[in-house]
């Protein structure tokens, strides 16, 4: 016989099941869902909270277009905008109780404008003038991983000591959609499941990695991925911040009430480029970019506002004037950041003394004053 | 002769060695319609498809493992690791596969894999971006590694990289992806540039080996010594594993001085190889002790400081009055 | 409010929904199970195949024994003993077509068995004589890979090769419960779901990973752990030869017809010691052992052959003969097996000369020479 | 004074730390249980819960990926890797992540971690269980890096690497385990093992460098020395990284010859390093060319050709003739 042949039931491979597919709170023209019992998870959003929602995510794109206009003026090396993503952001880090603690990839510029960190702080890593920008333990979030997928195991690890302390508080770790592929986050899914801690892992999918559209990562849905490690995951509409809020308000208790690790995937779009060196033309239509254009997060929540009356347009001058004036503060900010001295470099590599490393200082120290001098 | 940037010669060269063996594929992340964020695969993807020039998923120990399997399907994989600082992922994958898989084997699988790697910095990038970790390769037995300093080179080196039935860790000095060259493409390479290195500048006072991104500024340190009356001859090391001591020991015989040149960590850097056994080769002729110019003990720093940490030319010169003045 | 006290549904983990629960098509009494499909896929499998795989099992089993008798005496450097496990191994190897290919772990000696390799040259490694002892391509299949999960990522790339090259065959790699853990393994779940490539992931769950019981590992089934990733999964009795080569044609069928990856999970038992360094006492108990006794899978097995009068004393006579013969055979080739030539270290590092190798092996030949002068 | 063997002195010092700090945490594979496939761990989860002696999934990165976590929530993380050679699916984490926290964060964020690792061979293991890869850590800035050769810097060291604020690489060499030797327990620990040499036995014709495994057998080719009426000084470096150059100098300055033996490869290995700064510090005072033993440009061979690979007593006075004998 060939087996090829043989007539048996395949393997199936189960649907996603999660809470039926997408959540979504805000459909995109602006109109609140009916039926969603995610809904309950936000009963306590009044209409200063949409309001407040709406205002984050103002000031964010306006703090993101102004680091881009930064860059392109010379005075960033480098920066990864969040066009797009305000929603996952915001409605995400809004969730989160002050204890908990939040390990961002390099995007999460929102996230970590929700969690108190001075905007002109965040630029000092991407003007190059120091490699992080704030304290983790005063902001309960940790400076940006820029090696893809690691952040997710340091999450695990330090929800593992929340658990060792006997403490509620939650850990809130994000990646994209191409840090899936990563063996970092599949040990962090095992790990996590297997200690059972209160990790919750949110991806936003954003549909890129760079140039490859998330196919190449995966031909099944995100959310999906934790499933085999016993890890449930939700699908969530990454351009409704309600959504996001909702999604992310339940994961996080289920992880302080001990239930464990959930996986949300946010699906966003990352509107601009990968960062200011990439060209995305080389690899993506224009057709794709309108599409997702008509899903913005702002703008449903603002259609939102308006068509029931809960914001006018003095709503909308007030957040441009707080938008400007953040982005204002910015600038000023970033102009004003001093290169790092010499001497700095040799600072912090070990916290006790290291004699091959004050040699090599001093040394340079030596040299430099040598060369001022012939100078 | 065409004059081409050092990135457009590996463009060229991978090209060639592709249409040479049809054997020849080409992995790694964004290497496909964005040519790689450098652009040294641009338009090899359009030209050859997508079965020889594969997108893959983002994970760099899936890259160089399943590089791993389709060398012992019989193909010549080429794997493009994005930046320096990404490596390390793959790092069992290439130590302890890689490397060893043909010695394990008692010589029965070949593993004539090439690992693409854009290293060092003064790019002004940030973290991750800027890695030197040329030692920590040629210390692993099994592997060779090499770099090219100059758009000739690598576009010879570079095919001489795939056709070689061993495993090839390659390293781009991504700063000088830029910087134009004339390239014979016609002409036989004469020379044995893998395994060979160049001495570029004749002198008589000193030697200063350097390999990749700090050949230029060796070469840079010789043009303004020779204007100070100081005659340096430069050596462009090329194979970093394993390394070619005949040409060095002959240049440091007649000049009884090195200096060499890198910018990775001295500490435990290929530094320290050259300068033990040139001090042990040439004991007797060593008119100074070697001295090694490279980074510190300390991570790659902000960018802002990284002229601190790369050796320029007058750091290099700096050494070389050492030598000449113990 | 505080989100713990909502109620709204929680993100449902799915049922594991591959062919319902457990694959076996002959009972631990030696029974055949009714009704279940996979009995299709082993239709060609009459008396004398039945009285062959218990053949093959048999004497993989006495050349394990031998093994580990040979390494108490001293003669081998470890063994990894695959008792327990022959079901496994020979009800998936005999799936295997000749132009098939595979990429075992440490422990796989009954499937090198089936592919035709000399048990003496499997010994070669654990002896230390040699860092393997046969030439894949001659006998299609790797040697060992001892890097846990390296390999899984070998066999995706070579089954990547071989859609490449425009063949129908198929790849079968082997790792244990806990190797499922390493990021490789996952990583090559990711490529091969997203290539959809002709290997099969063939997982032997022994319940053990040296001390650890799986469950450190996962909470989940392993047979559910490439969901995520869109890889469909068998959880088969893998003390039941018939239903281990049945589940493993239909994943190689699957593989070879362009349908991509499948994962098997092979409930065993690994009823010895980790390795001959190991001790199980230290972590587990009798009973658990004896749970598993009554399982086992040779008995199983030759209880049906002589319920159905499919086999007779003779059989058993003859097959113990064979058995015995195996392994004099191979404790001979053991003891006559050489030491490696000082000179061997110093060949097949590279293909090419190499200038640093050449050096330290004249260098330490004329250390030699010099030093039997002085003796 | 008792006696004990490295390996129970290691579990000693082991139980101390626990004791000394209810931070202190141990994670890695069977060290539960099992007591480590050592048994360096043996009797801890049983004394101190599975919350502090944490048997962990089958996963360097994530063993390593989850303590650097760990460490950020205040704790100190004891991971032990199982051989040598499964270190390398934790190198991305151990060198982009546990040794540049500190220097990213600007010092607001420690590291205290503490990487167990049995290396070296001559134990007749298989492929992959004889490694020694400590030249790999020591070039990485961040990273302390040290091993013990006897059970008393063992016990010593174990608890000086926990309470330290920086992360340290704790290579054990793992055929030295069951050598026994004395151990004071309560005497307070005055040397500085883990940051300083020792100069093992005085000797005026030749200095040996050794460490870890090694060092016995430099002791060994001492002993042989001295009858054959060579005066040979060894010292045990016991860091790794930095290296104490103050002790090897002083030594090299009085004997004008050095010899430094490691199981690695020689080639770039850390032997190279101690070659040329000590050629360049005691330029003016060597009468020979440092010169280096160790293992060949080769992967570990079969255990049953280990001999020829490892440096004994016989290959380490080979060189010292050679020193004596230029
Ligand atoms: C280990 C590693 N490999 C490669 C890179 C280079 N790189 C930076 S971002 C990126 C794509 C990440 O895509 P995704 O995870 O979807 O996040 P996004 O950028 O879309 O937010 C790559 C390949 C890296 N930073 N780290
Ligand atoms: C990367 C790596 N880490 C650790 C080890 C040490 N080790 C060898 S086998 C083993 C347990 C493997 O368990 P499992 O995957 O269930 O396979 P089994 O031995 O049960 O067949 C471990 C930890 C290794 N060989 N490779
Ligand atoms: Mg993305
Ligand atoms: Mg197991």
């Amino acid at each position: 016989m060939t087996t090829a042949q043989v007539q048996v039931p395949e393997p199936r491979i189960p649907e996603w099941t999660g809470f039926d597919g997408l959540v979504q709170l805000i459909s995109v023209d602006g109109q609140r869902t009916v039926g969603c019992p995610y809904w309950e998870l936000v009963a306590d959003v009044d209409a200063e909270g949409l309001r407040g929602l709406y205002r984050d995510m103002a000031i964010v794109r306006r703090l993101d277009a102004e680091a881009m206009a930064l860059q392109r003026q010379g005075e960033l090396a480098l920066w990864a905008p969040l066009l797009g993503q305000e929603a996952a952001q915001v409605g995400s880090a809004r969730a989160l109780r002050p204890d908990d603690f939040v390990f961002p990839s390099y995007r999460e510029h929102g996230v970590a404008y929700c969690r108190g960190v001075d905007p002109v702080a965040m630029l000092r890593l991407w003007r190059g003038a120091g490699l992080s920008g704030w304290d983790p333990a005063v902001h309960g979030i940790a400076t940006p991983a820029i090696v893809v997928g690691s952040q997710a195991l340091h999450a695990t690890g330090y929800a593992l000591g929340v658990v060792a302390d006997g403490a509620d508080s939650a850990v809130l770790t994000y990646f994209g959609d191409g840090a899936t592929s990563e063996g970092d986050i599949a040990e962090a899914f095992g790990f996590a499941a297997s200690y059972v801690v209160p990790v919750v892992f949110f991806c936003q999918n954003n549909q890129w990695a760079i140039s490859e559209p998330v196919r190449v990562q995966s031909h099944a849905s995100i959310a999906q991925r934790g499933q085999g490690y016993g890890i449930p995951g939700i699908q969530v509409d990454g351009n409704d911040v309600l959504a996001v809020l909702a999604a992310t308000r339940l994961a996080l208790a289920r992880a302080s009430a001990g239930q464990g690790p959930t996986l949300i995937e946010a699906v966003t779009y990352r509107m601009g480029p990968h960062t200011t060196s990439d060209d995305p033309t080389r690899y993506r239509s224009p057709a794709e970019d309108e599409e997702w254009r008509v899903k913005d997060p702002l703008a449903r929540l603002s259609s939102l506002l308006h068509a029931e009356g809960l914001a006018d347009d003095g709503f909308n001058e007030e957040v441009g004037v707080a938008a400007d004036e953040a982005a204002a503060a910015l600038r000023q900010g970033v102009l004003a950041m001093p290169d790092p001295e010499p001497a700095r470099l040799f600072e912090n590599v070990y916290a006790e003394p290291h004699s091959l490393l004050q040699d090599e200082r001093d040394a340079y120290a030596a040299y430099l004053a040598e060369f001022d001098e012939e100078a | 002769m065409p004059t081409m940037s050092l990135g457009k010669a590996l463009n060229n060269g991978l090209r060639r060695a592709m249409e040479d063996d049809a054997k020849v594929v080409l992995m790694g992340e964004d290497i496909g319609k964005l040519g790689g964020v450098f652009r040294v695969t641009e338009g090899l993807q359009r030209d050859f498809g997508d079965r020889r020039v594969i997108d893959t998923p983002l994970a760099e120990s899936g890259v160089i493992g399943t590089a791993v399997g389709l060398a012992m399907r019989g193909y010549r994989p080429v794997c493009e690791i994005q930046f320096d600082g990404f490596v390390y992922p793959a790092f069992d994958q290439i130590v302890s596969q890689v490397a060893k898989m043909r010695y394990r084997n008692e010589g029965r699988v070949a593993m004539p894999l090439t690992i693409r790697i854009p290293f060092g910095g003064g790019v002004g990038a940030v973290e991750h971006h800027s890695e030197s970790p040329e030692a920590y390769f040629a210390h692993t037995a099994g592997l060779r590694v090499v770099t090219p300093s100059n758009a000739a080179d690598g576009f010879h080196m570079i095919q001489q990289a795939i056709t070689s039935d061993d495993p090839v860790v390659f390293f781009e000095p991504k700063r000088r992806y830029w910087e134009k060259g004339e390239v014979d493409e016609e002409a036989p390479c004469t020379d044995d540039p893998l395994r060979r290195a160049a001495v570029l500048t004749e002198g008589n006072d000193v030697t200063i080996a350097a390999y990749g991104p700090m050949v230029a500024t060796a070469l840079d340190a010789a043009r303004i010594g020779a204007a100070e009356g100081t005659s340096i001859e430069v050596i462009d090391l090329r194979s970093l594993s394993p390394i070619d001591f005949e040409t060095m020991e002959a240049s440091v015989r007649k000049t009884g001085r090195l200096v060499v040149a890198h910018e990775a960590s001295v500490f435990c850097g290929l530094g320290a190889e050259i300068a033990a056994r040139i001090s042990e080769r040439c004991f007797f002729h060593l008119e100074a002790p070697v001295r090694r110019v490279g980074g510190f003990a300390t991570p790659y720093p902000a960018s802002r400081a990284e002229r601190h940490f790369l050796p320029d030319a007058d750091r290099i010169l700096h050494e070389v009055d050492r030598c000449l003045r113990p």
